[in-house]
């Protein structure tokens, strides 16, 4: 019992530093699936199947897919990740195009 | 206590929700009929507040929903604070409420206007902390969708802030609670009042109150957590910045004051409190002094004065929180009053110049509102300064300097709400194009005079204004009555059993 | 610099929570209410699954505020991204494996959905776990033929009606039995479909609504057009 | 240090899991992962609450398992946790739909040009000189000159 | 319905009858009357030599009452805004009026300030407790704002200086209030009265800076005088006079009620600074003694005349103070007395400036010149005003300043003696310059037909400058209402006669001088005439300089760049003395506010949240 929590827990633990250090959103948006898995677990573990459940149902199955929309929507949607890598956590000039930025900031009130 | 089933505090709450729920359908039915459906309702739960004070003539009483006693169930608990604040909620909707709107996002705004007001009373109802929790979340939720109503990217942007600054205090708030559980096993605000003094007044229970206090702080404008206000206020429609910084806010600050004067009853979190305040409302009123435009120096300045809110409610006893009461209404409606004007004057302060000349009466207003906002004799706004003052000098060091800084503070505000007011009636040949050309929404512009007509109001009858609010404040720090309320002495409350 | 500061802040927090964590009783904390609950809930509402007990009996008003926020969510999310341009482009047709599996999938999941809301008060479930499955019953054939739309009409009817059938049950206990979602129709026996009054009329309403709204959500947001090229 | 029991374990876990959300909320400009790593700071904190109601060797809440007799844990926590992993996707949801129209609006997501963008728009928009507006606001001196004493400087140029 | 309160109805008549009528132009002669009901009313409550009365009305919040009375000090004050009152109503009642709405300004906003002014200073006077003398306190502020505010976009900005500072004093006099209320428990006079002996000497020292701060504010003590001037210069015409005799002294009035009567001058001379030989009372004086003599030299610089005697009302204020606090018999009547003085004087003054303004359009004292041949009348009046001003015989100011010069070296202050000396030095020096400038020299050519000042405003300046002469013929009058009121507040009471100070150690009867100086006159034309001399009419432009004869196309305007020398020698010291003050408040405003904006702008608030966060925790930790 304790092992497999101990088990859990490193991997939920690494799951969410990759959410912050993976450089392609879709890996992170993954990551983060695997972490409310892994903590459905651990609910599992703390005997409580309902909460396991919902957790499972909703933070790994539907948020993943409220994310992963937001992703292709916002055309994030790419594989391939780092064009000239910066510091991971900041996002790169090759995911976002800012001179475009500037255009679309002027019809944004339109 | 037997309450007959119309005047159950239960129905303000739960008719907004349903109102909110049947929108959709009605408008698909009769557009008409669903424009008439939320203002039916508000008009509702107002009359069933007023039967209800009628009927208990302020004497507190408990109601457990479903029936399953405290602490087993959820309690709403109605005294006169809270049938204050409740009956505020309502009122302030109607008058800011959008008459003017149609089609598909009038209906929605709609329905998330009746989601607000149905979570704000619950705040001020609800006897149970999680349920507080949740109603704080439902008004968080809500507010996100109306603050974003103007379409515009500068107002998307406002909003993400505020959603993720709101939800991380919330998350905060959350490790709060789960402490508070972890110590006590409840969440009955009336037994943890009873456990409190055994279980929490110690440094696990302070981290607790800290973190609550900086989660349910987010929409009460607290310091560090209030970075929201300017941006949002100066993007939002001026009717839901005047809710937001009028009505949402005070309901946060009164969810903090219950669980301050039932639970934390001790001086280390009171002056936790006092401190975050005096910081808040140094930091609002210097940059209110800078502002350039109309939306964001009334931001700033609520940031201001919701600091000596929170700084008034700090202090310990009856007088502690007769002054908060105090200061809480007279900005409720002075900066209601305000952005209703805003709803006109959107613009630059530059571009306000002269106005004052060409429209006589919502000039006249706006110096009304700022004599009474820096509290010039005989205006209410005097009397709550006053008391608020005196409450602080009979206390320790500290209060002292937060009164030295209430004092500077209010100097600066003088200086900088006159600094506009001298632009208002500057003579200026060339009438400057723009902002004061729109028009307000429709009730706006009634409402402006509305406030006025109260303030003027309250300052004729100060006496009884300020003895009524005496005995409110009277029957909030009475702990023992709430406990024996909500626990009432013939079925014990199930006390440290284990 | 912010990052160094941030990264200590961080690392200060975390040994603070721990330290709070360190001083908090691990697993015997003192059960006051919980304990009351377990001895009575069989008595009071007659639902085998405590939690779902709780969650709709002794705690309905704080399941109602949740669904009020669910309800927010969705209105606001529908308010925020409005109505989609005529012509816009769709996402491109999933493929043939994916579009089949989808209407394979979708009576199954509905299936699963519908057992898990009405059994919420015997087995672990209930209305939002069943509803999150409805919603994906549905949204699964979203994604594989983005063609294809949601009635959002008939969705917020249903989501609307849903809703109110919560609060109407539980108007009905105030007006009948004085008090605000108390359980009525009596409990029945232990275990039974047909148990613990109308718990299972709540769950299922919470499930049609949940599902519904999420439904809507989704398909909310799959709808608002792709990006600009 | 505490000993390695299961709720050690668990607690670090969910403690581990708040505070690597509030990093990622803090450090990174990216809206999309600012979002990310509230979900799991969420995830931290449900978990939290759940342990708040753990006991050693009790079974699951549901009657009719196990032994009649045998302690269960305390049901509360977990409809609690019920309640705020819905609330959240719930906020998460929302935050999706306005980080889309953010999107179309700026073409971007760093939270700095973003900033940028929207307080120039507010600027903009209240008919404020941009180049005054995002940085140095900046309202007039508290007291304007003493007329006296500048206005009516002698003619002759003695000073 | 006692006397005090038909005070009160008058007075508020008058105001709502400005509001409601102010823009008819017979109101204004309506309003003169009423300013003369409210005077009598004021002779109706007898409180000058009867017991104080107490008006009917009151109200109690939150256990604190409120309520009026008039006693013989609220007599005094309350006779001379009044009159004041009367008599800028009259000036302007006539002729300047039109003019004023010819610029442009609307006649009711003029008229509704005045009276509100005076409606709020007689309620300030009224009151009988700290919460009234702070409501009366706020309402003189305001209305006097109101006042300020009506000219231009200048007399705009100089209001909000003044705004800025009165606020701020109003806010120490609220924290000071409060500060009392945890000694006393209770805010009335009788109350705080018995608690202030009992303060220790560090609570008396926070008290005064306070109060005293507070105060000096509104009667522009130094350091706090910068905002006087141009707020009562730009103030238009009567108004400004009004403001200029009576307005700045409401700070007097509260110092006398609070400092001298209640702390009392005796404690004031135990209370000793720390480390110093000197006083508490020494500390009050000096600030006086400098408070007459940096603004007097700074009217001298002034090259306008409105902002010259403006200048000098500062001054002036320094002189009474100075007068008070010396607190024997003589010296505080002269302080007394010298409010009475002043007022006259500083009206007829301003008056005649504003005619000269009105004839000519401006009252800059370099574009004037030579108009005694075409204003005689106007000439006359400022002649006496400024004879006075200087504390010259015959007139009213020699009388106070006498005084007040006497008590200084009867209680041994020969420095603050000298410093009063140099006061008047610098006064003399700047009232010839004034007179001079407007009066004397070549008569321009812009000015060739310009006519004397409407009667409408003649009258009340000649009224104004009798009042002036026999103030100071016979001060016996003013003296026994300056005796009352010292008996009243409980300094010793100075002995009178019609003529002026009986005073064992060597009085003053004006009579006597005044006759004296007559006849010295009288002998002197006796002697010129007698022998013969006759006066003899030259042109202005007869005359011989610099070695040619003037003609019409060449002028010798000597008035520009007044007292050179001396400006250069003295001028550096105090130009703009203690203006980095404000500018220092300013820029750590500024600066914290900057900051503060900082704070709200910055892209990642969630690090503010999460400091705090850990600072909580640590704090609740520990």
């Amino acid at each position: 019992m304790t092992w497999i929590a101990l088990i859990v827990v490193v991997l939920v633990l690494a799951a969410a530093v990759a959410v912050l250090a993976l450089d392609n959103l879709i890996g992170a948006v993954v990551a983060s699936s695997v972490v409310s898995l892994g903590v459905s677990v651990l609910f599992v573990v703390l005997l409580a199947p309902d909460v396991a459940l919902t957790e499972a149902a909703v933070g790994a199955g539907l948020s993943g897919v409220v994310l992963a929309l937001g992703l292709r929507r916002t055309g994030l949607w790419r594989l391939e990740g780092d064009r000239g890598g910066a510091h991971p956590l900041v996002p790169t000039q090759g995911q976002i195009g800012s001179a475009s930025g500037a255009r679309q900031g002027g019809q944004a009130d339109a | 206590m037997s309450v007959t089933w119309a005047m159950n505090p239960t129905l303000p709450i739960v008719l907004p929700l349903l109102g909110a729920f049947l929108l959709q359908p009605i408008a698909r039915v009769s557009a008409a009929l669903a424009r008439a459906v939320g203002p039916a309702i508000l008009i509702a739960c107002l009359w069933v507040l007023t039967e209800t004070w009628l009927a208990q003539g302020g004497r507190p009483f408990a109601v457990a929903i479903g029936g399953f006693a405290a602490p087993l169930g959820i309690v709403l608990y109605v005294d006169r604070i809270a049938l204050l604040f409740a009956a505020a909620v309502p009122t302030f909707a109607l008058l800011f409420w959008p008459w003017a709107g149609t089609g598909q996002e009038a209906t929605r705004e709609s329905a998330l206007l009746l989601l607000l007001v149905s979570s704000v009373t619950g705040l001020a109802l609800s006897g149970d902390l999680f349920n507080i929790y949740v109603f704080y979340e439902l008004a968080a939720v809500a507010s996100f969708g109306l603050v974003a109503i103007h379409a515009t990217g500068r107002a998307y942007v406002a909003t993400i802030r505020y959603l993720l600054q709101s939800a991380f205090g919330s998350l905060l708030a959350l490790v709060g609670i789960a402490i508070l559980y972890t110590k006590t096993g409840t969440l009955n605000l009336a037994h943890l009042a009873q456990l409190a003094p055994s279980t929490l007044h110690d440094p696990l229970g302070l981290a607790s109150f800290a973190l609550m206090l900086i989660g349910f702080g987010v929409k009460g404008e607290l310091f560090p957590v209030n970075t929201w206000v300017p941006e949002v206020y100066a993007t939002a429609p001026a009717r839901i910045a005047a809710l937001l910084a009028g009505l949402v806010s005070k309901l946060a600050v009164l969810v903090v004051v219950r669980l301050l004067v039932l639970v934390f009853n001790q001086p280390e979190a009171a002056q936790l409190m006092l401190v975050l305040g005096a910081v808040g409302m140094v930091s609002g009123e210097l940059s209110a002094w800078r502002a350039k435009d109309f939306p964001r120096m009334l931001a700033f300045s609520s940031i201001g004065q919701l600091g000596m809110v929170f700084i008034a409610f700090s202090l310990p006893g009856t007088t502690g929180v007769l002054a908060g009461l105090a200061v809480a209404f007279h900005h409720l409606v002075v900066k209601s009053g305000y952005f209703a004007l805003a709803a006109r004057w959107g613009g630059s302060l530059e571009s306000l110049s002269g106005l004052g000349r060409r429209s006589k009466l919502a000039g006249a207003i706006y110096v009304l509102f700022a004599l009474s906002l820096i509290g010039v004799p005989p205006l209410p706004g005097f009397w709550t300064k006053l008391i608020v003052l005196v409450a602080l000098a009979q206390h320790g060091s500290l209060e002292l300097v937060a009164m030295a800084a209430i004092l500077v503070v209010t100097a600066i505000e003088a200086n900088y709400l006159f600094r506009l007011a001298v632009v208002l009636y500057r003579k200026d040949k060339a009438a400057p194009a723009g902002p004061e050309a729109r028009a307000p929404g429709l009730g706006v512009g009634l409402v402006a005079p509305l406030l006025a007509l109260v303030l003027l109001a309250a300052t004729i009858a100060i006496v009884p204004v300020t003895e009524g609010l005496r005995k409110v404040a009277a029957q909030t720090v009475d702990v023992a009555s709430y406990v024996r309320t909500v626990f009432p002495p013939v079925s014990l409350p199930l006390a440290q059993k284990d | 610099m912010r990052n160094l500061a941030s990264l200590l802040f961080s690392l200060g927090l975390a040994f603070l929570l721990l330290a709070i964590a360190a001083q908090l009783g691990f697993g015997h904390t003192p059960m006051v209410v919980g304990s009351r609950i377990l001895a009575d809930a069989q008595s009071d509402i007659g639902a085998a699954n405590i939690v779902t007990a709780v969650v709709f009996g002794y705690r309905g008003f704080d399941t109602l505020g949740e669904l009020s926020i669910l309800f927010a969510a969705a209105t606001a999310a529908g308010l925020v991204l409005g109505h989609r341009r005529a012509g816009a482009p769709d996402d491109p047709q999933g493929g043939l494996v994916l579009s089949a599996g989808a209407d394979l999938l979708f009576p199954l999941l509905l299936l699963v959905g519908i057992y898990i809301v009405i059994h919420g008060h015997l087995t672990p479930g209930g209305g939002f776990q069943g509803g999150v499955i409805l919603a994906a019953a549905f949204f699964v054939s979203v994604i594989a033929k983005p063609a294809l739309r949601l009635a959002h009409g008939a969705i917020s009817v249903i989501e609307g009606l849903a809703g109110a059938a919560f609060i109407l049950i539980g108007l009905w206990a105030l007006v009948g039995d004085g008090s605000f979602l108390k359980p009525l129709l009596g409990h029945g026996v232990l275990g039974q479909l047909v148990s613990a009054g109308t718990m299972p009329l709540l769950s299922s309403a919470v499930g049609l609504k949940v599902g519904s709204e999420l439904a809507g959500l989704l398909a909310h947001i799959s709808e608002s057009e792709a990006r600009e090229p | 240090m505490m000993s390695l029991s299961l709720e050690a374990i668990l607690y670090t876990g969910a403690i581990g899991l708040v505070v690597i959300g509030a990093l990622g909320l803090v450090l990174s400009h990216h809206l999309f992962r600012m979002l990310l790593s509230l979900a799991v700071a969420e995830a931290g904190g449900n978990l939290l609450v759940v342990l708040a109601g753990y006991r050693g060797g009790a079974i699951a809440p549901i009657l009719g398992y196990g032994a009649p007799g045998t302690p269960m844990v305390d049901p509360i926590p977990q409809a609690l946790v019920l309640t705020a992993i819905v609330i959240g996707v719930g906020v998460q949801a929302l935050a999706v739909a306005v980080l889309v129209r953010v999107y179309r609006a700026y073409g971007t997501l760093d939270l700095r040009d973003l900033v940028e963008h929207m307080q120039g728009d507010i600027a903009k928009a209240a008919g404020i000189p941009r180049s005054t507006s995002t940085h140095a606001p900046g309202g007039e001196r508290p007291l304007p000159p003493v007329p006296a004493l500048v206005r009516h400087q002698p003619r002759g140029g003695r000073s | 319905m006692t006397p005090v309160d038909s005070l009160f109805l008058v007075s508020g008549l008058t105001l709502v009858v400005a509001l409601l009528f102010g823009r008819q132009r017979l109101t204004a002669s309506l309003l003169v009357a009423l300013y003369g009901a409210q005077f009598a009313a004021l002779v109706q409550t007898g409180t000058l030599f009867g017991d104080p009365v107490t008006a009917s009305f009151g109200v109690t919040v939150l256990d604190q009452p409120m309520h009026w009375r008039y006693d013989a000090l609220s007599w005094f004050f309350a006779m001379i805004t009044i009159g004041a009152g009367f008599f800028c109503a009259w000036y302007a009642a006539g002729v300047w009026q039109e003019a004023h709405v010819k610029r442009g300004h609307s006649p009711w906003l003029f008229h509704v300030a005045l009276a509100a002014n005076v409606f709020a200073m007689v309620v300030l006077l009224g009151s009988g407790d700290f919460l009234s003398l702070f409501l009366g306190w706020e309402l003189v502020s305001w209305a006097s704002f109101l006042l300020m505010a009506l000219g231009g976009r200048a007399s705009g900005r100089a209001a909000l200086r003044y705004l800025t500072y009165a606020f701020s004093g109003a806010m120490a006099i609220l924290g000071a209030m409060a500060l009392l209320y945890t000694q006393a428990g209770s805010l009335e006079y009788a109350q705080v009265g018995a608690a202030i002996p009992k303060l220790s000497a560090g609570q008396l020292w926070v008290l005064l800076a306070l109060l005293g701060g507070g105060f000096a504010v509104k009667m522009g003590l130094l350091p706090f005088h910068l905002w006087q001037a141009p707020a009562y210069a730009e103030t238009p015409g009567p108004g400004s006079a009004f403001l200029g005799a009576i307005s700045a002294r409401m700070g007097l009035y509260a110092i006398i009620v609070v400092i001298v009567s209640m702390v009392g001058v005796a404690r004031l001379v135990d209370l000793s600074i720390p480390f110093t030989f000197l006083s508490g009372r020494d500390l009050i004086a000096w600030i006086a003694a400098l408070t007459v003599i940096l603004p007097t030299y700074t009217a001298l610089q002034q090259h306008d005349a409105r902002y010259l005697l403006a200048w000098h009302g500062i001054g002036q204020g320094g002189y009474m103070l100075l007068g008070l606090v010396v607190g024997n018999a003589v010296g505080s009547a002269g302080g007394l007395l010298h409010i009475f003085n002043y007022a006259l004087t500083q009206a007829a003054l301003l008056m005649a400036v504003f005619a000269v303004v009105h004839r000519t359009g401006t009252a800059d004292l370099n574009k004037l010149g030579g108009l005694v041949a075409r204003m005689p009348l106007t000439f006359l009046v400022l002649l006496f005003g400024i004879i006075s001003l200087a504390g010259l015989p015959p007139m009213a100011g020699f009388v106070s300043k006498w005084m007040i010069y006497r008590s200084l070296i009867t209680e041994g202050m020969p420095l603050l003696f000298v410093a009063a000396i140099v006061g008047t030095l610098g006064t003399i020096l700047s009232v010839y310059k004034l007179i001079h400038n407007i009066f004397l020299g070549q008569l321009r050519l812009e000015h060739e037909k310009v006519p004397e000042a409407p009667l409408s405003m003649l009258i009340p300046m000649l009224a104004l400058s009798t009042l002036i002469f026999l103030a100071g013929f016979m001060p016996g009058p003013a003296l026994s209402w300056v005796a009352e009121v010292q008996r009243l507040v409980g300094l010793p009471q100075v002995q009178y006669s019609l003529g002026g100070v009986v005073d064992p150690r060597g009085g003053l009867d004006m009579i006597w001088l005044v006759s004296i100086l007559l006849a010295g006159f009288g002998v002197g034309a006796v002697v010129f005439y007698g022998f013969g001399g006759k006066s003899q009419q030259v042109h202005q432009l007869n005359n011989y300089a610099g070695g040619h004869f003037l003609t019409a196309d060449v002028r010798y305007q000597y008035s520009d760049n007044f007292y050179a020398g001396l400006m250069h020698l003295i001028g550096p010291w105090y130009r703009g003395a203690f203006r980095w003050i404000e500018d220092g408040v300013g820029g750590v405003v500024d600066l914290l506010s900057y900051a503060m904006n900082w704070v709200y702008r910055s892209v990642q608030p969630l690090v503010f949240l999460l400091a705090t966060t850990v600072a909580m925790l640590v704090w609740a930790a520990v």
